[in-house]
């Protein structure tokens, strides 16, 4: 599905992803893990195309897609729940799912996501800034889910969620995982992640320095430590 | 002052506001989507109301000038755009001196092409009448401008906040970056309001033609109502255009009528005013 | 030199009045509303003078947010901040840095096109009325010169002081961001992830520097690398979502079961 | 690093040297024998410049009859464009006294320029015309001894418009709206003077900033009670306000007068009927039946296409009457104190505008031709019904006395019955 | 205290050696230079500065502003009225146009400072018009659109008259180079070095405890202050201040002088004012269309040398929004 290969990113002059090399298969959910400051959130701008790298290769579907401008990328099948949510403040709910659906017809339809998050069909004629936290990360997502994707990009969806709001969000992401729907997640969450992973990856300075199944992680307490823990 | 006094100076006031609406909301516009204050904005006013003059001449219909004007322009639009201020992305003080340079081509490439005589476009039989109402008398064309403006005012709400292209293009004002990021092609995007925009000045060019006239140096005059326009209504808002654009018509006609020593003083003291209370305008956003 | 000991008596004598409650930085409950969200939320928090103190917490607590709240970027919504036993909490950003508080940024904030020298005189000057001078040039200022250049020898940096900001490395810049920050010799130093990006040699090098600090200096420092924060603090302060769900040692943090929730799933 | 400090200092070098080699003239190119150089400054670029095109276009038409030849010595005229702002005409006539060393300095098109070239003609000791600036005061209480007006003053030809109208149209009260700049309060004056002084009433007057562009503020506040309305403007304002004027409804029910510029034939083939009968006062017409102007108006037409307005005549006339004037001192352009006593000394009768001789203070006294735009053969034009030979600028008054009131202005002369 | 502190020689800018031969070579060559060319070089002295003004505000503190003509033109508005209608002297009418420019730019400042970016271009424009309007409307006081001619040339008792070319060029020269050596002392004084630190990022200012709107307020007014200086010279020069001297033009050419010779580079502003000084009035000679050409200067320079001409020689980008 997605096949990153030796990335390397920089911000002017900061060398932020150093050689980075992942994939993704078909219908798998990976996770990245890793502390603040890591560069989960660039490799997503990376792969999405905001931040194009300057070295090495993005593959998706078979397709060279480095260095394509986001939108077609998004055409090409691949979806964003960003950081920070960035829904459109000044659309409505509605709106926001409306502009990202994709001309072509698929299995992602407004009712489909207003079925699968019931409180944006409530709020449907509300503009967005008028959201709860909660209610914007669903926004975010049903709004990547409008362009009926095959992988979906999910950069950190529970932050700054109240407890009850993470298991929804966890509740959502199994869900799509059964519809065989593709995640690249970066998470903080760990009881999140592992519950949901197929594989974990934990970043650490550019570089990816552990990778796993999450049960293996969830055992490997020294990992956990140095590179996720408090102690 | 007799009621008849401020009637039709209200009247003169909303027609002259009516036009300053062509011109200014694609300003806006274009602002808001790209962030690019378009110094030439004002050529296309210009250059609108030279093609319209031709093509009256050639064909004799008001209506072929207005959409040739509108059209001819919103290509020159696409092609600044899309060949050279694309280029420079992002970088305001850049765009701003490059179209300064291009209203400097355009003025002179207008006096190439139509000479330097003023003309006027000669206007249908059917918009030249006076209208009547007891004492007071409405010319036919000061109305037409009223509707026009009125039509387009209301198509561009109910494109940029009933449609979905309208949904994009808001998108892309709030969040440039996202809105590529859900697929939107804001390149495209950007490129259709930049031509809109331009042909809204046109048709501003074309319709001003038939009563203020087409001539060189409009362009420049034109331009600063135009930025007041925007700065009292906030940049990149279409309400704030709208109702900018009467503000200053308005404003613009009683100071000239009523204090005609200091009638550009009582257009711009308002306006820093209104600055000095709301920096962004009366409906802009920081 | 005159001008800059004028200068630094006249700090001390601003931040010495008021009542004195023995604490360096107050907060009583502090919260910072955004929109609905309540990113900083009914915040308590008592560093005292020469405490070096971490805050933890997972991405989104508000640690970044609560630090702006404290040096003025933000106002805060509710509550009270306290230097030195003043009320700082409608103070302007400027106020508060002449009152003593320093702060360094996570995401480097220092002056690209400048050079390391010229970066580093911009904060020397800041708090001496010699910044608003304009009849001589800089280079005339010698004391300011030797301030800078002994602040840039304390962070490493002595060797780079011409070179263009733009130019360094990440953990040069790094440490010019700290530099930026001790170059006022601030009571008060907050610094937001003094290692983020930078290699584990580096961060050793950082931490290293930090510990070095004057100890009469307050320290309250973001930092995700538990090991450097750990090696530097004897109090840590845990946020999660905007709150403090704990406070203490580093051991009583470390074994507290909340907080291994949070960080291990455990 | 070096090379691009070489290149700095290259480039600050460079300057200097460009200035001193290629800018220089070289010391021969004003010896006597060369050309005649006769300095034209016309509004080529901006608002002004299809009046800038008629200037030259006039002036070419002339030297271009004489073969760029007079007294034996080749003529060669050098252009410059003032984009119709006096600072950068003022500018270009030094550069054209300084650099190209002319022998005549001529041209200009605003008021304001005129009183702005004054100085630096007096300074510099430069023969200089002045076919179209017309403020008053340039020839007459701030006469430059080295201006020699070859067009007209605004006033001059509105005193006899005021008489006029007052005596022969016998209207009573009129309302009068103009620029609001000394061109305008200048035709105002003048027609207000003799127009009060023979029975009328001002009874209204109206300023409109020179860059309006929508007159229906003004428009829309002229009194109903008005036997006529009395305009100035010129170009594009003219054809503005006169469309406009209709538009609101008023031509057919209060009839427009104006100064000559407001239905000048540099605007009048872009009007449409609603220009129909106003009637103004000027020192030419295109439509003078005249064997001189019928000739110079074909020869015009050929030219340029269009129909000569009197920027075009007053150029045309005005290269003649330098010409003439180099005849006289046998082409010794050299001798500028010679030079200018003949250029005050010229008069002619077969002028396209009539027989012109120069008063005293520089200012030619002429024909006045009171006109009305009818339509013949299909085309609007200014046809002349009255005659009034040999006006001078202070009409039938007393000079010395007349000198002793202020010039007009927005305020005086004051309206009483306003 | 380390050794090695003593502050260094302050040491001369390559770029203001250059200044400093091209002010020079200027100086030595213009009694041989022909009377146009010296007219322009007097022109060019006087813009430079008022493009040098407004380079502190846009190239120091990173504040594009569109209405420099305002203070440019208040300034010369005042020496016409007073030294025509009053017969003031020199010095009269130097402090009268210094003073009001700068209270002019201490006014529009408080207006003008809390925007950034482009509303602070915006804002600035609208200032500017407001100056316009009165320059073009206040008729009694400014004669409307006839402009105020016929300024004298200051006398300044030594025996020799400005009135000629030569040494009123001298004046324009060293009034000039005063002012490039005052702004020169500004821009490398530790209050200069705060602006260049505004134009990098306010908030490090802020945290590092500078009141950074004072600085940028003060900046403005200082700009102000120059771009008078200017307007006084220009109003002796010309000896005619109208209407078209507040423009908006006005304002958009002075923003490209300082943005065409690199902002951030006093010289470079300076250097961006001779170049479009001498292309205006050289172009215009050869040929009818040289609109079209410098339209298509300007566009050629952002295009291919965006950091202005000097600022492609220079090795820093420099932080111009």
């Amino acid at each position: 599905m997605l096949e990153l290969s030796d990335l390397h990113t920089y911000y002017g002059e900061s060398h932020v992803l150093q050689g980075l090399t992942l994939s993704v298969r078909p219908g798998e959910i990976v996770t990245i893990l890793g502390r603040n400051g890591m560069g989960k959130t660039t490799l997503m701008r990376s792969i999405i195309g905001f931040t194009p790298p300057r070295r090495g290769r993005v593959c998706f579907k078979g397709d060279d897609v480095t260095r394509w401008p986001p939108f077609r990328m998004v055409e090409h099948g691949m979806a964003l729940v960003p950081q920070g949510r960035r829904v459109f403040a000044s659309l409505t709910v509605r709106e926001n799912l409306e502009v990202a659906r994709q001309s072509r017809t698929g299995q992602w339809t407004l009712p489909r996501v207003l079925e699968l998050f019931p409180r944006l069909g409530d709020r449907a004629t509300n503009r967005a800034n008028k959201l709860s936290g909660g209610e914007q990360q669903m926004l975010a997502i049903g709004r990547a889910l409008m362009s009926d994707p095959d992988l979906l990009l999910m950069d950190e969806p529970t932050e700054g969620l109240a407890p009850l709001l993470v298991r929804e969000v966890g509740r959502v992401i199994a869900g799509l995982k059964r519809e065989g729907l593709s995640i690249l997640l970066v998470e903080q969450n760990l009881p999140l992640a592992l519950s949901v992973a197929d594989r974990v990856h934990i970043l650490s300075r550019g570089q990816i320095v552990h990778s796993s199944g999450p049960a293996e992680l969830m055992a490997n307490e020294t990992v956990k430590a140095r590179y996720l823990g408090v102690a | 002052m007799t009621a008849e006094f401020w009637i039709i100076q209200t009247f003169n006031g909303l027609s002259y506001g009516a036009l300053l609406f062509l011109l200014a909301s694609g300003l806006s516009l274009i602002f808001g989507v790209m962030r690019i204050v378009n110094l030439a904005h004002g050529s296309y006013f210009m250059l609108g109301g030279y093609v319209g003059l031709s093509v009256v001449w050639r064909t004799g219909s008001f209506t072929a000038a207005l959409v040739a004007g509108a059209v001819a322009i919103a290509l020159i639009g696409i092609g600044m755009e899309r060949l050279f201020l694309r280029r420079l992305s992002g970088q305001t003080l850049g765009q701003v001196l490059m179209t300064i340079g291009f209203a400097l081509m355009f003025q002179d490439l207008a006096l190439l092409i139509w000479g330097g005589d003023p003309y006027t476009i000669p206007l249908p039989a059917a918009l030249q009448g006076i209208v009547t109402a007891g004492a007071l008398r409405f010319p036919t064309y000061r109305i037409f401008i009223i509707v026009v403006a009125t039509l387009v005012g209301a198509a561009l709400w109910i494109v940029l906040d009933r449609t979905r292209v309208g949904a994009m293009i808001r998108a892309a004002v709030d969040d440039r970056e996202m809105a590529q990021g859900v697929g939107i092609h804001v390149p495209v995007v950007s490129l259709g309001v930049f031509a809109l925009g331009a042909a809204l000045a046109a048709l501003g060019g074309v319709i001003g033609g038939g009563f203020l006239g087409v001539y060189p140096g409009a362009d420049f005059e034109v331009l600063p109502y135009a930025f007041v326009v925007v700065i009292v209504g906030g940049l990149g808002s279409l309400p704030g255009a709208m109702v900018g654009s009467l503000l200053v018509g308005l404003l613009d006609n009683f100071g000239k009528a009523l204090f005609p020593e200091l009638s550009y003083f009582t257009l711009f003291a308002p306006m820093a005013l209104i600055l000095a209370l709301r920096p962004t305008g009366l409906f802009g956003r920081a | 030199m005159d001008q800059t000991r004028v200068m630094r008596a006249s700090v001390v004598e601003e931040a010495s009045p008021g009542p004195a409650t023995g604490y360096a930085l107050e907060l009583r409950s502090v919260s910072k509303a955004f929109g609905g969200l309540r990113a900083v939320d009914d915040v308590a928090l008592a560093v005292r003078a020469g405490e070096r103190r971490a805050l933890i917490g997972p991405n989104g607590a508000g640690k970044t947010t609560l630090f702006n709240v404290i040096s003025g970027e933000l106002p805060a919504s509710s509550g009270t901040i306290m230097l030195f036993g003043r009320d700082v909490t409608r103070a302007a950003v400027h106020r508060r840095a002449a009152l003593g508080l320093a702060r360094t940024f996570q995401i480097t904030n220092v002056f690209p096109s400048l050079t390391v020298l010229e970066n580093c005189l911009l904060a020397v000057q800041a708090l001496s009325p010699v910044k608003l001078a304009m009849h001589r040039p800089l280079g005339r200022y010698a004391d300011l010169h030797a301030h800078a250049r002994t602040t840039l020898e304390a962070v490493g940096l002595g060797g780079r002081a011409g070179a263009i900001v733009q130019h360094l490395s990440h953990g040069e810049q790094r440490q010019l961001e700290i530099a930026l920050a001790l170059a006022g010799r601030p009571r008060v130093l907050l610094l937001d992830e003094p290692t983020a990006g930078l290699s584990p040699a580096e961060s050793q090098l950082m931490a290293g520097l930090i510990k070095r600090l004057d100890p009469a200096m307050t320290v309250l420092m973001i930092e995700h690398d538990m090991d450097i924060a750990l090696e530097i603090v004897q109090h840590v302060t845990v946020l999660h979502y905007g709150r403090v769900i704990a406070d203490g040692t580093r051991e009583a943090v470390k074994a507290n079961p909340l907080v291994r929730e949070i960080y291990l799933g455990a | 690093m070096k090379m691009k400090v070489i290149l700095v200092r290259t480039l600050a070098a460079g300057l200097n040297v460009a200035l001193a080699t290629t800018l220089a003239v070289p010391p021969t190119a004003h010896a006597q024998g060369g050309p005649i150089k006769i300095g034209l400054l016309a509004p080529l670029t901006g608002a002004a410049s299809a009046l800038g095109k008629d200037m030259l276009n006039g002036t070419e038409l002339y030297l271009d009859g004489i073969g760029f030849q007079a007294a034996g010595r080749k003529v060669e005229l050098i252009v410059e464009d003032t984009e119709g702002n006096t600072a950068t005409a003022l500018t270009k006539a030094r550069k054209l006294v300084e650099q190209d060393k002319v022998h005549v300095l001529t041209g200009g098109l605003l008021a304001s320029t005129g009183y702005a070239l004054h100085p630096l003609a007096e300074a510099q000791r430069i023969p200089t015309t002045y076919p179209v600036m017309s403020s008053d005061d340039l020839t007459q209480r701030k006469p430059a001894k080295w201006v020699v007006r070859t067009g007209w003053n605004s006033s001059q030809s509105m005193h006899v418009f005021g008489e006029w109208v007052a005596k022969t149209l016998k209207y009573k009260r009129i309302v009068t709206i103009g620029l609001d700049y000394a061109f305008g309060w200048e035709s105002v004056g003048g027609f207000q003077r003799t127009f009060e002084d023979n029975g009328g009433q001002v009874i209204q007057k109206i300023w409109t900033p020179l860059n309006t562009n929508d007159f229906a503020p003004f428009v829309t506040q002229i009194k109903r009670e008005a036997d006529a309305v009395f305009a100035v403007f010129f170009g594009r304002a003219a054809l503005q306000f006169v469309k406009q004027y209709e538009t609101a409804g008023l031509k057919g029910r209060v009839p427009l007068l104006g100064n000559g510029t407001t239905t000048d034939e540099s605007v009048l083939p872009q009007m449409g009927d609603e220009a129909l009968g106003i009637m103004t006062a000027l020192h030419y017409s295109a439509a003078l039946d005249n064997p001189a102007n019928q000739k110079f108006a074909k020869a015009f037409e050929a030219k340029a296409g269009k129909i000569p307005s009197y920027y075009a005549e007053t150029c045309y006339t005005n290269a003649r009457w330098i010409v003439e004037a180099v005849k006289a001192i046998g082409g010794r352009v050299e001798d500028r104190e010679a030079l200018l006593a003949a250029l005050r000394r010229v008069e002619l009768r077969d002028f396209p505008r009539g027989p012109v001789s120069i008063d005293r203070w520089g200012n030619p006294v002429q024909n006045i031709y009171v006109r009305r735009v009818d339509k013949v053969g299909g085309k609007l034009q200014n046809s002349v019904i009255a005659t009034f030979p040999a006006v001078s600028q202070f009409w039938k008054y007393d000079p010395d006395e007349y000198l002793k009131q202020p010039l007009y202005t927005r305020d005086h002369p004051p309206c009483p019955h306003c | 205290m380390s050794s090695g502190l003593a502050a260094p020689a302050p040491t001369l800018d390559r770029k203001v050696v250059a200044g400093f031969a091209a002010l020079t070579l200027a100086g030595v060559l213009a009694p041989a230079l022909p009377a146009y060319p010296l007219t322009l070089l007097t022109q060019a002295a006087i813009v430079a500065v008022l493009a040098m003004s407004l380079d502190i505000l846009l190239g120091y503190t990173g504040l594009p502003s569109l209405g420099h003509a305002a203070y440019f033109g208040i300034a010369a508005y005042t020496v016409a009225i007073l030294a025509t209608e009053r017969q003031m002297g020199l010095a009269g009418c130097l402090v009268a146009a210094l003073l009001l420019a700068t209270a002019t730019a201490a006014l529009f400042g408080v207006l003008a400072i809390r925007a950034t970016g482009t509303y602070f271009l915006m804002i600035t424009l609208a200032l500017g018009m407001v100056v316009w309007g009165l320059a073009f409307r206040w008729v009694s006081m400014t004669k409307g659109d006839n402009g105020i001619a016929g300024v004298p040339r200051p006398g300044l008792g030594l025996g020799w008259s400005l009135a000629e070319p030569l040494p009123f060029f001298y004046f324009a020269l060293l009034a000039a180079a005063l002012a490039w050596a005052a702004m020169g002392v500004l821009v490398r004084s530790p209050f200069g070095l705060g602006l260049k630190g505004i134009r990098e990022s306010e908030s490090r200012m802020r945290a590092l405890g500078y009141n950074v709107w004072l600085h940028k307020y003060l900046a403005f007014v200082i700009s102000g202050f120059f771009a008078g200086f200017a307007g006084v010279l220009w109003a002796y020069y010309n000896g005619f201040v109208g209407p078209a001297d507040v423009q908006l033009v006005t304002s958009v050419e002075t923003l490209l002088m300082a943005a065409l010779g690199g902002p951030g580079t006093l010289a470079g502003s300076a250097l961006g004012a001779v170049a479009i000084v001498f292309l205006k009035n050289f172009v215009s000679v050869y040929t009818k269309r040289w609109l079209l050409i410098l339209g298509a200067v300007y566009i050629g320079v952002i295009l291919w040398a965006p950091r202005g001409v000097l600022g492609a020689f220079t090795r820093e980008p420099r932080g111009a929004r």
